[in-house]
């Protein structure tokens, strides 16, 4: 029985974005050597917008169901998700349009790399079968090693690229390692049959300890929580910033939907505590970590290790499903908005070479660019979890789910932890606001593609901090019907 | 048989892949990692799995290696270099690499309650069989692979290609 | 009628339209076009205040909630958009606008010339409008958006002078001291939402109520537990002990900042909370007890250091600190509506107090230190009246209105039945302080001889160089505030005599007593009856103590600072070491820094900054007696850039998690 | 003459057990490299012999994908190291340290 139309449906945003990865692929070539690829990048953020529209289409009830020979499962997690990833993508891409001609790596591989990294991403959110699961986390990983290598003639760069692919292929293969024994002892590939056989038979064989421990390191990696946080700080401050940006959100974004289905929402057993402690270790070493950092890239490194632990926060506080599933989506959501938005700005400071990268070198910028200065101060303000900002709601649900299910020395570490946080966070806006300025030389102009990335972001985080309640509603309703319970 | 043919592959894959820690010189190393893919190919043989131990051969140790061979001739590596080690490494990681073991054969040893006893070829996966399923319930992830292939294609392109200026 | 016209929205919306657009277009228009916008702005907010207040309180109902829309929606979880107007929030919504706008008007002249007149009044009106989404808020979690939106509007104001290294820093510290404040507010929060599952006033204090629901709590519960958290929150906004060690910093910012900020509305949230949460307090004896220990303590602590402080805005800065004390303690012992009596007095006088100080310093080109001030009274007459009658108003001196919200306190802390004779005594010895170092101020200020000779070359503070040599009187628009200001602080304390005020308060607070078990209520209530004579000559008594106590502090003042002025000096030197610790503020900001700062540094510096140790991991790796510093010095050597490192660290992490599972999972 | 399943899953784990010895050990690039494929080969052993236990195909085609993914891996890791070696002229892994701490 062939797949019929209403699976194609079911991988449509997925089949725009190859399609278009391609389109690009081929173009790139038929352009001579010296022709500007901002014709590109326009056309892969078209791309995008397709694609986010084939999601809202996809997400009409009647194609809410598994598809391809219950390989993929669209619901609201994997809409919700793909939503992310994709104005993740488009937001990178428009930072890029002028980042890289001013680099020198103008080459439309870039804009294609993005976009089929998209795929796995997406498809790493509805993927429901181990076997596409990792083809999907590996779609997503290679084209991130190749991105984070991109300024290729620079030492950092490669050096990023080469520590982020020999530490990501050795946790792959940890990952990989858990599945074939979660396969030999569930006797399947398929995440619903795992967990059901995890659920209800009486006698789990050992081997599924392992297996789920092997996995847990293999995507503890990915969404980069400690102790497998290690890579971070190297990898962001080698990698070229919209890189950053795009993977230190999207891919993650992704591993944390395929960690929820795989080792919160199949009810893997004696989960908890690890989670427990790798929130309090990830918040922990991400803000201390942070405070002493003077590279603004190798700081929001260590913040997102933060970030990642207050979303292990919500995992924590997952045995409530409804609270602590719907929190961590709704905190993936609001921590991409943000970070996106903060590394746009970084991006769009960092001149050639990415030479102006220190916290020093925004001192001032209060005053030598007061728009981006203030656009940053917001994304800050909202990672520091400043009322009526994104990251605000999501710390307030966190927490609050995370109380709900009595898990009081977590929020309380988890707020001493924040408070620490809006230390660094501060000192950045301080150097803006309160300090003289390094360099005379003006801010360049912010182009069309930079301030539309910063201006999506803005929108999103102010969105998501006044008017959270549609999206709310949406991750309300993605546990229930999550594991078809 | 079944018995001898799998301790002589296993002795062989066991001691190339010790061989590959050993040896200082890379090349060595990757014609070590050859030896374990090779007998690996037997050693599929001999559960059935006919389809793999032919890729196995075909990809790993036709294709991929050569790629290594090819790129070890290319960059001229020689000796290993030797330098101060990895204290976390060798006091961290080493230890909880043992631990870990003990810990996996420990289970392993323990509790085996579907060991059954194999006998040669216990399951027959012959080309036909393996096609139809990667045809019909794995074609999306079939399909989805290009993707990968591609990206790979593009990145060795990207990364590798000598500097245009 | 006028609903269509004047809705209560319009209130904080005003100030925030005024803000939106002098921060979006304010570079591009000249100085008086970016006044008039600001005071336009506040001026008709004040106007809607005023108009709903008078709706309001024709209208007979205790309240009037409006809902403008759901923010969250989370489950049964819900919190709205609304504004929730009653008789306390109506008096905070009057003195708000009130106050603010006076001192924008001020302000206006204040800060002429300054580089971003644009930015100041954009922050200015931004403060306003989070200042008022707090007030007015229906709910707690709406209450904290204008809580951290006050703070941040107070960072930005503190650091309005960012070219000097202490404002930016005095920010910093003032945001940050804050926050510690803000998590005990914030789990307050989650904890009223587990418990209640609400966190809107209405349905957690308005008939039936939740919290009204609940039995008086005579050991630590949950209503405790919230109390003494909202406390905390209550204390980093409130500058009480310990987190008071910001609010004298602030005087960094500009002075109608520091006036409007710092002493008459941002620093009385933390009462307006405990008054807004005053049925959760009277359940829970035990938080009531504490908030009435720490506003003690503070008053009296802040007290003793602004009686020797020479700085005139860090005199008015500590005087803050303990008159915010004394409402804490008002607060404490369930006297709320004194509390806020005295919170809208000292609105009054201490805003009065701050303009004028300010008007001062602007006089005489920028100088601050009294001891270079000295005979201004003829300089500038205006200013000297309208200051003296401040003083006199926070001395305590009838008929000025800090009499009488000051003796409402005292004789609650005396007669309450969650009072004690100490707190009297401690607060009657905080009122002669207060009137001391305030005379003292005065005196130091207006009277004598001129001592400061080209005052100019100190222009470092509120750098307002160029004014001239000789001290001059300020323009009208910074003297009309202050004389309206001093009509207030003569006539403002009158609404509360004979207990006026406690009675417009009447519907918002409530009288917890009724839960208390019939046997205990009977017991209380039997002497009540039985001798309101002699309770009536008590209070009596009690008031001509807290008069006599404020003259003898004028008396003193006078006759160090007037009548042997060399004598100060010399009391200085006698008492040596205890006035060195009073006049450095008993080290408390050393002392944090010691306990909390340094070591947080260290931990950063030393653990997880790997450095130049590198080496004597790796030289002593076989010495057995250093393994253990090995041990921990592999945290210091995380991040050493070595790959081989990392995959350790990785294949160690999976080798616990691995060990950890299979342990839980075959025991 | 049988074999018991567990023997060739020890096998597997030794061989993965072998490769994560080398990653941590080993000091240039390719060879490190190279110990990660040893990692994979283990985990294929074990889908084998998985898939023989349980009488069904799955494990094999999840071998194919796998390879699929090393060679993928291959082709971009060796071409990273390139781009490395081209930058730093060394392919000891102990030297690529600028970014750190």
């Amino acid at each position: 029985m062939p797949p019929s139309s209403t699976d194609y449906v079911r991988i449509l945003p997925e089949i725009v974005l190859a399609v278009w990865g391609m389109a690009v692929m081929f173009a790139e070539p038929l352009l001579g050597p010296h022709t500007s690829r901002k014709g590109l990048g326009v056309f892969a953020a078209l791309g995008c917008l397709l694609a986010l529209g084939a999601t809202v289409f996809q997400a009409q009830p009647a194609y809410a169901g598994f598809g391809f020979y219950n390989m993929l499962r669209v619901d609201h997690f994997s809409v919700f998700f793909h939503c992310v990833v994709i104005l993740v993508a488009l937001s990178t891409t428009l930072m890029s349009l002028d980042y890289l001609p001013a680099h020198k790596i103008d080459k439309g591989e870039y804009y294609a790399l993005i976009l089929l990294g998209a795929v796995g991403m997406c498809l790493m959110s509805s993927a429901v079968e181990l076997v596409l699961i990792f083809i999907a986390l590996e779609i997503s990983s290679i084209a991130s090693y190749i991105l984070a290598g991109f300024r290729r003639h620079s030492a950092e760069s490669t050096e990023s690229a080469m520590k982020y692919f020999l530490l990501g292929s050795f946790a792959t293969a940890f990952f990989l390692y858990g599945v074939a024994l979660l396969f030999g002892a569930t006797g399947s590939t398929n995440v619903f049959r795992i967990a059901e056989v995890l659920n209800t038979s009486a006698h789990i064989e050992p081997l599924a300890y392992i297996a789920v421990a092997l996995i847990f390191t293999g995507l503890g990696f990915k969404v980069a929580c400690a102790p497998f946080h290690i890579w971070t700080p190297d990898v962001y401050e080698g990698a070229p910033s919209p890189v950053v940006a795009f993977m230190s959100t999207a891919p993650k974004a992704a591993a944390f939907a395929v960690l929820i289905r795989l080792v919160i929402d199949t009810a893997s057993p004696n989960w908890f505590w690890v989670i427990w402690v790798a929130a309090v270790l990830s918040m922990s070493v991400g803000n201390l970590g942070a405070i002493l950092q003077s590279n603004i890239k190798r700081m929001l490194a260590y913040s997102s290790i933060a970030h990642a632990g207050y979303l292990m926060v919500a995992f924590a506080s997952a045995s409530n499903r409804e609270l602590g599933i719907s929190a961590a989506m709704f905190y993936s959501a609001a921590y991409a908005a943000m970070n996106v938005g903060a590394f746009a700005v970084i991006s769009h400071m960092a001149g050639s070479h990415e030479r102006f990268s220190s916290i020093d070198d925004y001192a001032g910028l209060g005053r030598r660019s007061p728009a981006l200065a203030a656009a940053l101060t917001f994304f800050l303000l909202s990672l520091i979890g400043i009322p009526i900002t994104g990251g605000f709601f999501a710390k307030f649900y966190v927490f609050s789910a995370a109380l709900r299910t009595h898990l009081i020395w977590l929020t309380l570490i988890g707020l001493v932890n924040s408070g620490m946080g809006s230390y660094y966070y501060l000192r950045v806006i301080v150097k803006m606001y309160m300090n003289e300025p390094r360099t005379t030389a003006p801010v360049p102009p912010v182009r069309l593609g930079v301030g539309l990335a910063i201006a999506i972001s803005l929108i999103a985080t102010l969105w998501l901090g006044v008017w959270p309640n549609a999206i709310l509603h949406y991750t309300q309703g993605a546990p229930t019907i999550l594991a078809g319970k | 048989m079944h018995q001898f043919l799998f301790i002589v592959f296993a002795v062989f894959c066991a001691g190339g892949a010790i061989n590959l820690l050993v040896q200082r010189k890379t090349i060595n190393s990757a014609l070590s990692l050859i030896v374990v893919m090779g007998s690996l190919a037997m050693i599929y043989l001999l559960l059935g799995a006919e389809f793999v131990a032919v890729v196995q051969v075909i990809i790993y140790a036709g294709a991929i290696m050569v790629l290594y061979i090819f790129v070890i001739m290319l960059l001229n590596a020689g000796d290993e270099e030797a330098s101060k080690g990895s204290n976390v490494a060798k006091y961290f990681g080493i230890p909880g690499l043992f631990i870990g073991g003990i810990i996996g054969i420990g289970v392993l040893l323990k509790h085996r309650p579907n060991d059954t006893p194999l006998k040669l070829g216990a399951l027959y996966g012959p080309a036909d069989q393996v096609g139809m399923l990667l045809f019909t319930k794995y074609l999306l992830a079939f399909e989805v692979t290009s993707v990968l292939v591609l990206i790979a294609i593009m990145g060795a392109v990207v990364l590798a290609r000598r500097s245009d200026s | 009628m006028t609903n269509s016209l004047f809705q209560p929205w319009l209130v904080p919306a005003l100030p925030l339209a005024g803000m939106a657009i002098n921060g979006l277009f304010g570079k591009r228009f000249s100085e008086k076009l970016v006044a008039a916008i600001a005071l336009i702005a506040t001026g008709c907010s004040f106007l809607v205040a005023c108009l709903q207040a008078l709706l309001l309180v024709n209208s007979g109902s205790p309240m009037l909630e409006q809902h403008y829309g759901t923010w969250i929606q989370a489950g049964k979880f819900t919190v709205d958009f609304g504004i929730y107007l009653d008789h306390l929030s109506l008096i905070m919504m009057l003195v708000v606008t009130g106050v603010g706008f006076l001192i924008h008007i001020y302000a206006a002249a204040y800060m002429h010339h300054e580089g971003g007149y644009y930015r100041f009044f954009s922050y200015l009106n931004l403060f306003m409008f989070f200042m008022l989404v707090l007030v007015l808020a229906n709910n707690y979690l709406l209450m904290f958006v204008g809580w951290e939106g006050v703070g941040l509007a107070s960072y930005l104001l503190i650091g309005f002078y960012f070219l000097k290294d202490s404002a930016a820093n005095a920010g910093k510290k003032a945001f940050i001291t804050n926050r510690v404040g803000d998590f005990g507010f914030l789990i307050a929060l989650f904890m009223m939402i587990q418990t209640f599952g609400s966190v809107h006033y209405g349905s957690l204090y308005f008939n039936p109520g939740l919290v009204n629901a609940l039995p008086l709590e005579h050991s630590t519960g949950i209503l405790t537990m919230i109390g003494l958290l909202m406390l905390v929150g209550a204390c980093g906004k409130s500058a009480q002990i310990p987190l008071f060690v910001w609010l004298p910093d602030a005087m960094e910012g500009p002075t109608p900042v520091s006036a409007l900020i710092h002493a008459a509305t941002m620093v009385t949230a933390g009462v307006y909370m405990v008054a807004r949460s005053n049925p959760i307090f009277s359940r829970a004896p035990i938080a009531l007890l504490a908030v009435a220990v720490i506003g003690t303590l503070t008053s009296f602590f802040a007290a003793t250091i602004g009686m020797t402080q020479m700085d005139i805005k860090r005199v008015l800065a500590y005087s803050t600190v303990s008159q915010l004390g004394y409402m804490f303690m008002a607060a404490g012992v369930a006297a709320y509506s004194a509390g806020v009596f005295h919170l809208m007095t000292h609105a009054f006088f201490k805003a009065l107090l701050f303009l004028a100080a300010g008007s001062v310093i602007h006089g005489i080109g920028g100088e601050q230190d009294m001891r270079k001030m000295g005979g201004l009274r003829k300089y500038m007459p205006w200013t000297f009246y309208t200051m003296a009658t401040a003083t006199v108003a926070i001395a305590g001196i009838p008929p000025l209105a800090g009499f009488w919200s000051k003796d409402e306190i005292l004789w609650q802390a005396w007669s309450s039945p969650y009072g004690s004779k100490i707190f009297w005594a401690v607060g009657v010895i905080t009122a002669f302080m207060t009137s001391f170092y305030m005379f003292r101020l005065l005196f130091m200020t207006f009277f004598g001889e001129y001592r400061g000779e080209a005052a100019v070359a100190h222009a470092g503070h509120d750098a307002h160089g160029g004014h001239g040599h000789t001290p001059h009187e300020s323009p009208w628009m910074m003297l009309g505030p202050l004389v309206v200001l001093a009509a207030l602080s003569i006539f403002g304390g009158f609404v509360g005599a004979g207990h006026r005020f406690e009675h417009f308060l009447d519907p918002v607070i409530q009288k917890v007593e009724a839960h208390r078990s019939a046997l205990e209520v009977e017991a209380a209530a039997a002497p009540m009856t039985e001798e309101p004579a002699a309770e009536k000559s008590t209070e009596l008594a009690l008031m001509a103590t807290s008069v006599i106590v404020a003259l003898a502090g004028l008396g003193l003042a006078w006759f160090l600072y007037i009548k042997r002025p060399e004598l100060p000096a010399r009391i200085a030197a006698a008492l040596g070491g205890l006035y060195t610790l009073v006049y450095n503020k008993y080290w408390i900001d050393e002392l944090y820094k010691a306990v909390l700062i340094s070591p947080l540094l260290w931990i950063s510096t030393h653990v997880l900054w790997q450095s130049v140790d590198q080496k004597i991991i790796d030289g002593s790796v076989n010495d057995l007696a250093v393994t253990a510093r090995d041990v921990s010095g592999v945290v210091r050597q995380q991040q050493s850039g070595l790959i081989r490192s990392y995959a350790g660290w990785i294949a160690a992490g999976a080798a616990l998690v691995v060990a950890y599972m299979v342990w839980m999972g075959t025991r | 003459m049988t074999v018991p399943i567990s023997w060739y899953l020890l096998l597997s784990a030794f061989l993965f057990a072998c490769g994560v010895t080398g990653f941590l050990t080993k000091r240039n690039v390719i060879t490190l490299f190279m110990s990660i494929e040893l990692m994979l080969n283990g985990v294929n052993l074990s889908f084998i012999a998985f898939a023989t236990r349980l009488q069904t195909l799955d494990g094999h085609i999840f071998v194919f994908f796998v390879m699929v993914v090393a060679a993928a891996e291959a082709a971009v890791g060796l071409a990273i190291i390139i781009a490395v070696y081209r930058t730093r002229e060394t392919l000891n892994v102990d030297r690529v340290n600028l970014l750190k701490l």
